[in-house]
């Protein structure tokens, strides 16, 4: 395999790729090239501009210095239209979908059918329905997107992507926000591509993802490329040490901590969607939840916070029953939530780190209602410096940071807090490996504090490694339970199917 | 869900579309309301009486047509009552000043609007303005121009074949109703049907998804704020031309009330939302609410009190209704 | 000098004239001489002949006429061009006042500074203005009241009804009108069944006077316009109004304010047995040459009054009825 | 990075602070404008000429700093106005028609605004109304209750310690421009330096987010509208004040003349932008302009043209430095 690439042109080529933002060079004369039928993978640290280059072969930035080629001849990329025309098609790193619109007019967004001035609406929900079956969703078409879940709308976006005839597709952390099932799903959908002979570009913060589909690993970091691996050469610790310059060894940073009372419990909770929840978790206990796309797990902690409405149910903090109407209750309670969904639930995208780190802590800076400005600059300097958060000051405006790096201010703001219970749902997605560990270790500590720890997520190693014990759910309702020594991929999936 | 349509009866599809549609329940609310005045009201039950309520809000509902274009693309019109007015009085202009036949006149009005609200777009798509303050200045340039081109004087004398289309009838019913009922089938269409129609909803849905498929969101703004002052425009001819004259402050205030109407219909300030039919049912409960007041010798201190509270309380019925349904 | 105020309006304002135009140019041409001229609002018609007849004014006694309208009609727009105008010590201020007590420190700022000030239309008595030019709106109001209990009085009908239309709501000069008019018919066996405001929107008060004559034309006898907002339009616009009248002209009255051009046609087909006009002409006029006269030391045309501040200079009350309207009412 | 801030100079980071200030361009064109009147106009020198601008743009501004904190939270009120015209006349009611002493009757003006303002914020987070429709319905209802009260006559007769609210001087200066200053002062601290204020910004940047970061969104929403319908009161209540009658008519279309200001001063109908620095200094804009025209003789007919083309010249200057900023 390595002879073959240094004496034939790569199908596409981007050569001395140089992107500078206010204060930041995202990418530093980056080399990088695909070929047909192959799938390469792209890593790095968060921040360490993989997005950035991608972004620009799509058309949505421009870059300062360097060329695009493809087989050979340099194109010009000036816009997305453009980038679609040259058969470059891409799934963005955040979800780029219209909640107003239907499903199928989603996946045709830009290139409706036509009948003359007219859409062709039969034809798009025709095809669409077909789109929708490689994915294996079940949904009709006409569906709004406002209505589904973020896995589903993720799959979505995977069908929009393969509705373009692409000879080339970048996918950007698309399994971020899908389970193993969906996951799986869609690298038979990549296998798939590749024999149809389509270069894919997949980037992804879970090494197992990329050891198991890639052909090649191009890694980087600080915005330069550190290197490249064949197929032979792809290794977990390789790639690892390669991204972030030392080794990381042991990702799931579980220590043993003292479990003690009860510091949450949910007794018969019903919602319109969920049905007759019960569980608890303990001081120093990490309670996993764990389930298939749109198994309500987020639901649950939703209806518990507070945010949505409950139709019935108790809910006990430290054996005593409370009521938590809204999410000032659930905060005045003690409970911290790292949501899902940072752009939509966990960010003033339009506030600086130090806003968004304090937002849900300004009560504890605070004195007759006045911010301390410096406790504040030093809550968030504090993050910064633990999480390593990379941005070029605590005033940076979250919208400019890495989805990454995103992903840890949320984290910081409900630290901040210093909750008793905290509930994080999916609270690795899309963060780096070195990062990843950090959160790890710090729900281990949080535990061994003897704070209750709930964690929602998709990624069932995560899970299996983290949890003390496992809740499994199904279409709304709790499957079962598993215990940390029970607990394997096998056993959750045949308790959530049971 | 899908194949459960195909087995349903066409009967079943329409009733679940009508009462799942988004303006059924302000219908209901227009409905309410004119079965109250039907009762206490003897004079509302007039055949006349209706055609009435139907050329005045009308008005209101062609204009209304074209801000809904700006409002579901997430925009806002504030310009469209000074250029409602300069349209009338431009027309008329045409015919008395310049001598010129009624069609030209009419079709001078309809371009000096279209050319506003080209201008509308320009600022907004290139001077990125924000779209409440690049037509917070045109409302104002508008309406100057009204004033240097009359010098202030109502416009008369104007052809009276031109009067057949504010004051005419068509088959019994006034010409104003008709060109409504055109305007909202042809509108009613390119939102639901056409491409442009579609990405005017996803442009007011999302701006940045919009724009990443490769949409010219430029394109698009530029053409719902030239639409949407065409309308504008349309509506001013079809008024000058019932009142028989070009008035240089026709139409002050009227955005607000055709603003109102589109939202009073279910759309939303924030874009993405909004029907041609919702638009339509808004203005009619405005038209009927106006001849209410007046049919009822309402004392006008207490006018405005009683259109609050009305207006209120549709709104927060479709509301209730709404977040029911979800 | 008038009774009640401390300034009366002749004395003060002498000084300037004295100091500043008078003494090179004793009479006729004066470049340097700027009047005012401020109406309650930029888009009501009724201010376009008072505009008129100012600008006519300043052109034959060769001084500047500036017309200063506010784009809304709110005295605090008013006060703002007045001070500015007070910075810039012109000569003299002509204003139709949006309030009398709104206007009248303001106004009294504006005498202190040296500058001629006199209303018309609409006046400020307190205010130290030199005098007051127009026809009350409450007098004619009175005027309309009056003649609309002529109109029927060989009626036998136990009660007569009228309706009447207003502008906006609060509106001080056509809240006056309706005031006289009300105080005119006090103690007849007419009766105001109704009142529609149509915000001086000409488009508005044809839907008001339209939608109430279809509605309740049987049950009134007669329209009060209290603005001429109808008849700015033509005959066919108002085709119900024109039908009901029509239907029985004996019975069926309208009385209106306000006199304009396109009121001719709508006498032709003998819709309206009253117009009560203000010479808004000859207000403006009237107002610029007697400023005139006072900034250079003539005496001001104008009558004395009991208990009325300064002088007043009477435009008189415009009556048209069908007898003399083709002599009334000039051609378009 | 951060490490390099600690490096520089106060005076750097101050120099920074102030360019980079989203109040710095409009300022400019502020002085852009003052610096081109002064030179055409000997009148706009005086200090008088000044002290009138500001006070007469002071109503404009007070209210407006209500309307900023309503924008920023990312709502609208358009009630202010006929708030604005209610309040003015219920004071002046209270002293005489119910014969109170003057600070209890400005307080039951200040009290009848806040109550509006508390309406508004009800409708917004229990009727869940959008706020455009709420408060256009509360701006019919308020402005309704003006003529109901005083049956649409002005009311006159005001104790004249009153008339020193909007007609007294301290220290030389007009009362309304030392209440506007105060009222700028605390809420620019109130916006920056409390809790509450940063939740105001929070919640116009994304609403969701702040609710989940365990903040009572409704609690915020119905402070802003209290506040700015209590702010819209005491400027109304000042006006009343200058003028020395409660006119039931005052402030009518006031509420787009705030809302420009607010807007030219750089706050964003989307919410979470905005300060009150930039509504100063928008509403200042606004009455430089006006008294320009006046001072420059401009004809009554070409005002708006030039109002409106300098709305549009500002904004876009300020755009355009905005987004060559970026
Ligand atoms: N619009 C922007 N303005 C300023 N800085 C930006 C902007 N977009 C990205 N950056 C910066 O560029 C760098 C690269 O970001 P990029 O999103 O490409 O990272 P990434 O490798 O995709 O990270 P992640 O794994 O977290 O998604 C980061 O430091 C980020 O803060
Ligand atoms: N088959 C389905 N079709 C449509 N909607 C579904 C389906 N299954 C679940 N949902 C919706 O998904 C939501 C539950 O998703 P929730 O986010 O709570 O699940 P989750 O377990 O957290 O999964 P995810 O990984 O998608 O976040 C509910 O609102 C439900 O209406
Ligand atoms: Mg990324
Ligand atoms: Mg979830």
């Amino acid at each position: 395999m390595k002879n073959v690439t240094p004496n034939h042109t790569p199908y596409l080529e981007m050569k001395g790729i140089t992107k500078r933002f206010p204060g930041v060079l995202a990418l530093d004369n980056i080399d990088f090239s695909v070929e047909l039928g192959k799938v390469i993978a792209l890593v790095g640290e968060n921040g360490a501009g993989k997005s950035t280059l991608m972004k620009i072969l799509s058309g949505i930035l421009t870059k300062d210095q360097g060329e695009i080629l493809i087989e050979g001849k340099q194109v010009e990329i000036d816009g997305p239209l453009t980038a679609r025309n040259l058969g470059i098609s891409i799934i963005y790193q955040e979800l780029m979908d219209i909640t107003n619109m239907n499903i199928a007019e989603n996946i045709f967004i830009g290139r409706e059918k036509r009948k003359g001035l007219f859409a062709d609406k039969k034809e798009m929900h025709e095809q669409a329905k077909e789109l929708l079956t490689r994915v294996a969703l079940d949904i009709d078409p006409q569906t709004k997107v406002a209505k589904l879940s973020t896995a589903q709308r993720q799959m979505i976006e995977v069908a929009k992507a393969l509705s373009v005839d692409a000879k080339v597709i970048i996918m950007d952390e698309p399994t971020s926000s899908l389970t193993e099932t969906e996951t799986e799903v869609l690298f038979q959908i990549i296998d798939r591509l590749k024999k149809e002979n389509v270069a894919i570009v997949f980037i992804s913060h879970r090494m197992n993802e990329i050891t198991r589909i890639s052909d090649e690993v191009a890694v980087m970091r600080d915005g330069q490329m550190v290197g490249r691996l064949n197929k032979d050469e792809i290794d977990e610790q390789r790639i690892i040490s390669m991204m972030v310059g030392r080794e990381i060894n042991d990702i799931f940073a579980k220590e043993e901590a003292e479990i003690s009372d009860i510091a949450l419990e949910v007794k018969n909770l019903n919602t319109d969607f969920l049905k007759d929840i019960s569980f608890h978790v303990r001081k120093g206990e990490v309670l996993g939840f764990a389930g298939l796309v749109g198994a309500g797990r987020s639901e649950v902690m939703r209806a518990v916070f507070g945010i949505d409405k409950k139709e019935s149910g108790e809910i006990f903090i430290h054996g005593k029953k409370v009521e938590i109407r809204n999410t000032v209750d659930a905060l005045n309670h003690g409970i911290g939530f790292v949501p899902e969904n940072r752009k939509e639930q966990g960010l003033v995208l339009g506030m600086s780190v130090r806003s968004n780190a304090s937002l849900a802590a300004l009560n504890k800076i605070s004195k007759l209602n006045f911010i301390d400005k410096k406790k504040e600059v030093e809550l968030a300097d504090k993050y910064i410096k633990d999480f390593q958060i990379r941005t070029p000051s605590r005033e940076q405006l979250v919208q400019n940071l890495s989805g990454g790096n995103q992903q840890k201010v949320v984290i910081s703001k409900w630290m901040a807090t210093k909750p008793d219970i905290l509930i994080l749902d999916e609270p690795t997605r899309g963060v780096d490996v070195g990062a990843k560990k950090e959160i790890h270790l710090l729900m281990s500590q949080l535990a061994k504090q003897g704070v209750a720890v709930i964690m929602i997520s998709s990624e069932l190693p995560e899970v299996i490694g983290m949890s003390d014990r496992i809740v499994v759910m199904h279409e709304g309702r709790i499957k079962g339970e598993i215990t940390r020594d029970n607990a394997s991929q096998e056993s959750i999936m045949r308790t959530a199917l049971s | 869900m899908s194949e459960k349509t195909n087995g349903q009866s066409i009967l079943d599809i329409t009733r679940n579309r009508v009462l799942k549609s988004s303006s059924f329940n302000i219908f209901l609310v227009l409905l309410l309301m004119c079965i109250a005045m039907y009762i206490v009201s003897e004079p509302f039950r007039s055949i006349d009486n209706v055609l009435a309520i139907a050329r005045n809000f009308s008005s209101y509902a062609t204009t209304g047509v074209g801000v809904s274009l700006v409002i579901i693309s997430g925009g806002i019109d504030l310009s469209l009552g000074s250029v409602f007015g300069l349209a009338g009085v431009i027309s008329c202009m045409g015919m008395v000043n310049f001598g010129l036949p009624v069609f030209p006149s009419i079709l001078l009005g309809l371009a000096a609007g279209a050319l506003f609200g080209l201008f509308n777009g320009v600022l907004v798509v290139k001077a990125k303005l924000p779209p409440f303050i690049a037509t917070l200045g045109t409302l104002s340039i508008a309406r100057s121009l009204c004033y240097i081109l009359t010098e202030g004087y109502p416009v008369t004398g104007v052809d009276t074949r031109f009067l057949f289309l504010g004051q005419g009838y068509i088959a019994g019913i006034p010409t104003p109703i008709w060109i409504m009922a055109i305007v909202a089938v042809i509108f009613a269409i390119f939102l639901n049907q056409t491409v442009t129609g579609r990405r005017i909803y996803a442009l007011g849905g999302n701006e940045e998804a919009t724009r990443i498929s490769g949409i010219s969101v430029n394109k698009i703004k530029v053409l719902t704020y030239t639409l949407c002052s065409l309308l504008a425009a349309f509506a001013g001819i079809i008024t000058a031309s019932r009142l028989g004259i070009g008035q240089p402050t026709a139409g002050q205030g009227f955005e607000m009330d055709a603003i109102a109407a589109v939202i009073i219909g279910g759309a939303s300030l924030d874009g993405g939302e909004g029907t041609v039919t919702g638009t339509i049912l808004g203005a009619a409960i405005m038209g009927v609410l106006r001849n209410a007041l007046v049919l009822l010798s309402i004392k006008s201190h207490w006018q405005s009190l009683i259109i609050g509270f009305v207006i209120i309380i549709a709104v927060t019925a479709d509301q209730l209704k709404k977040s029911r349904g979800k | 000098s008038g009774p009640g105020t401390e300034k009366p309006g002749p004395a003060e304002p002498t000084p300037t004239p004295a100091t500043e135009p008078q003494p090179e140019e004793p009479s006729g041409e004066d470049k340097d001489i700027t009047i005012a001229v401020i109406p309650q609002q930029l888009g009501n018609v009724v201010f376009l002949p008072a505009k008129e007849g100012a600008e006519d004014a300043g052109k034959e006694l060769g001084i500047n006429v500036e017309w200063q309208a506010p784009v809304r009609a709110d005295a605090t727009l008013q006060v703002e061009i007045i001070e500015g105008l007070i910075e810039r010590k012109v000569d003299g201020i002509a204003i139709s006042c949006a309030h009398p007590d709104a206007l009248k420190d303001t106004l009294a700022r504006a005498v202190e500074a040296g500058i001629a000030v006199s209303t018309f239309d609409a006046d400020s008595p307190e205010s130290g203005r030199i005098f007051y030019c127009g026809t009350e709106n409450y007098e004619a109001g009175v005027l309309c009241g009056e003649h609309m209990v002529e109109l029927f009085k060989d009626h036998d009908k136990d009660v007569i009804r009228v309706a009447q239309l207003e502008g906006i709501p609060g509106a001080f000069d056509i809240t006056a009108r309706m005031q006289g008019f009300a105080d005119a018919i006090k103690g007849t066996n007419i009766e105001v069944v109704y009142t529609g405001p149509c915000d001086d929107d000409v488009d508005k008060a044809v839907i008001v006077v339209e939608d109430y004559t279809r509605a309740n034309g049987d049950e009134i006898d007669a329209w009060f316009m209290a603005g001429g907002w109808p008849y700015v339009v033509g005959p066919d616009a108002l085709p119900e109004l024109r039908k009901w009248r029509e239907a029985d002209p004996e019975n069926r009255k309208v009385v209106t304010m306000d006199v304009f051009p396109s009121s001719k046609a709508h006498f032709d087909l003998n819709l309206i047995d009253v117009a009560v006009g203000q010479s808004f002409y000859n207000m403006g006029k009237l107002s610029v040459e007697n400023l005139y006269k006072h900034i250079t030391g003539q005496p001001v045309d104008g009558e004395e009054k009991e208990g009325f501040p300064g002088l007043f200079i009477s435009t008189g009350a415009q009556i048209v009825t069908p007898e003399n309207y083709q002599t009334e009412i000039a051609d378009e």
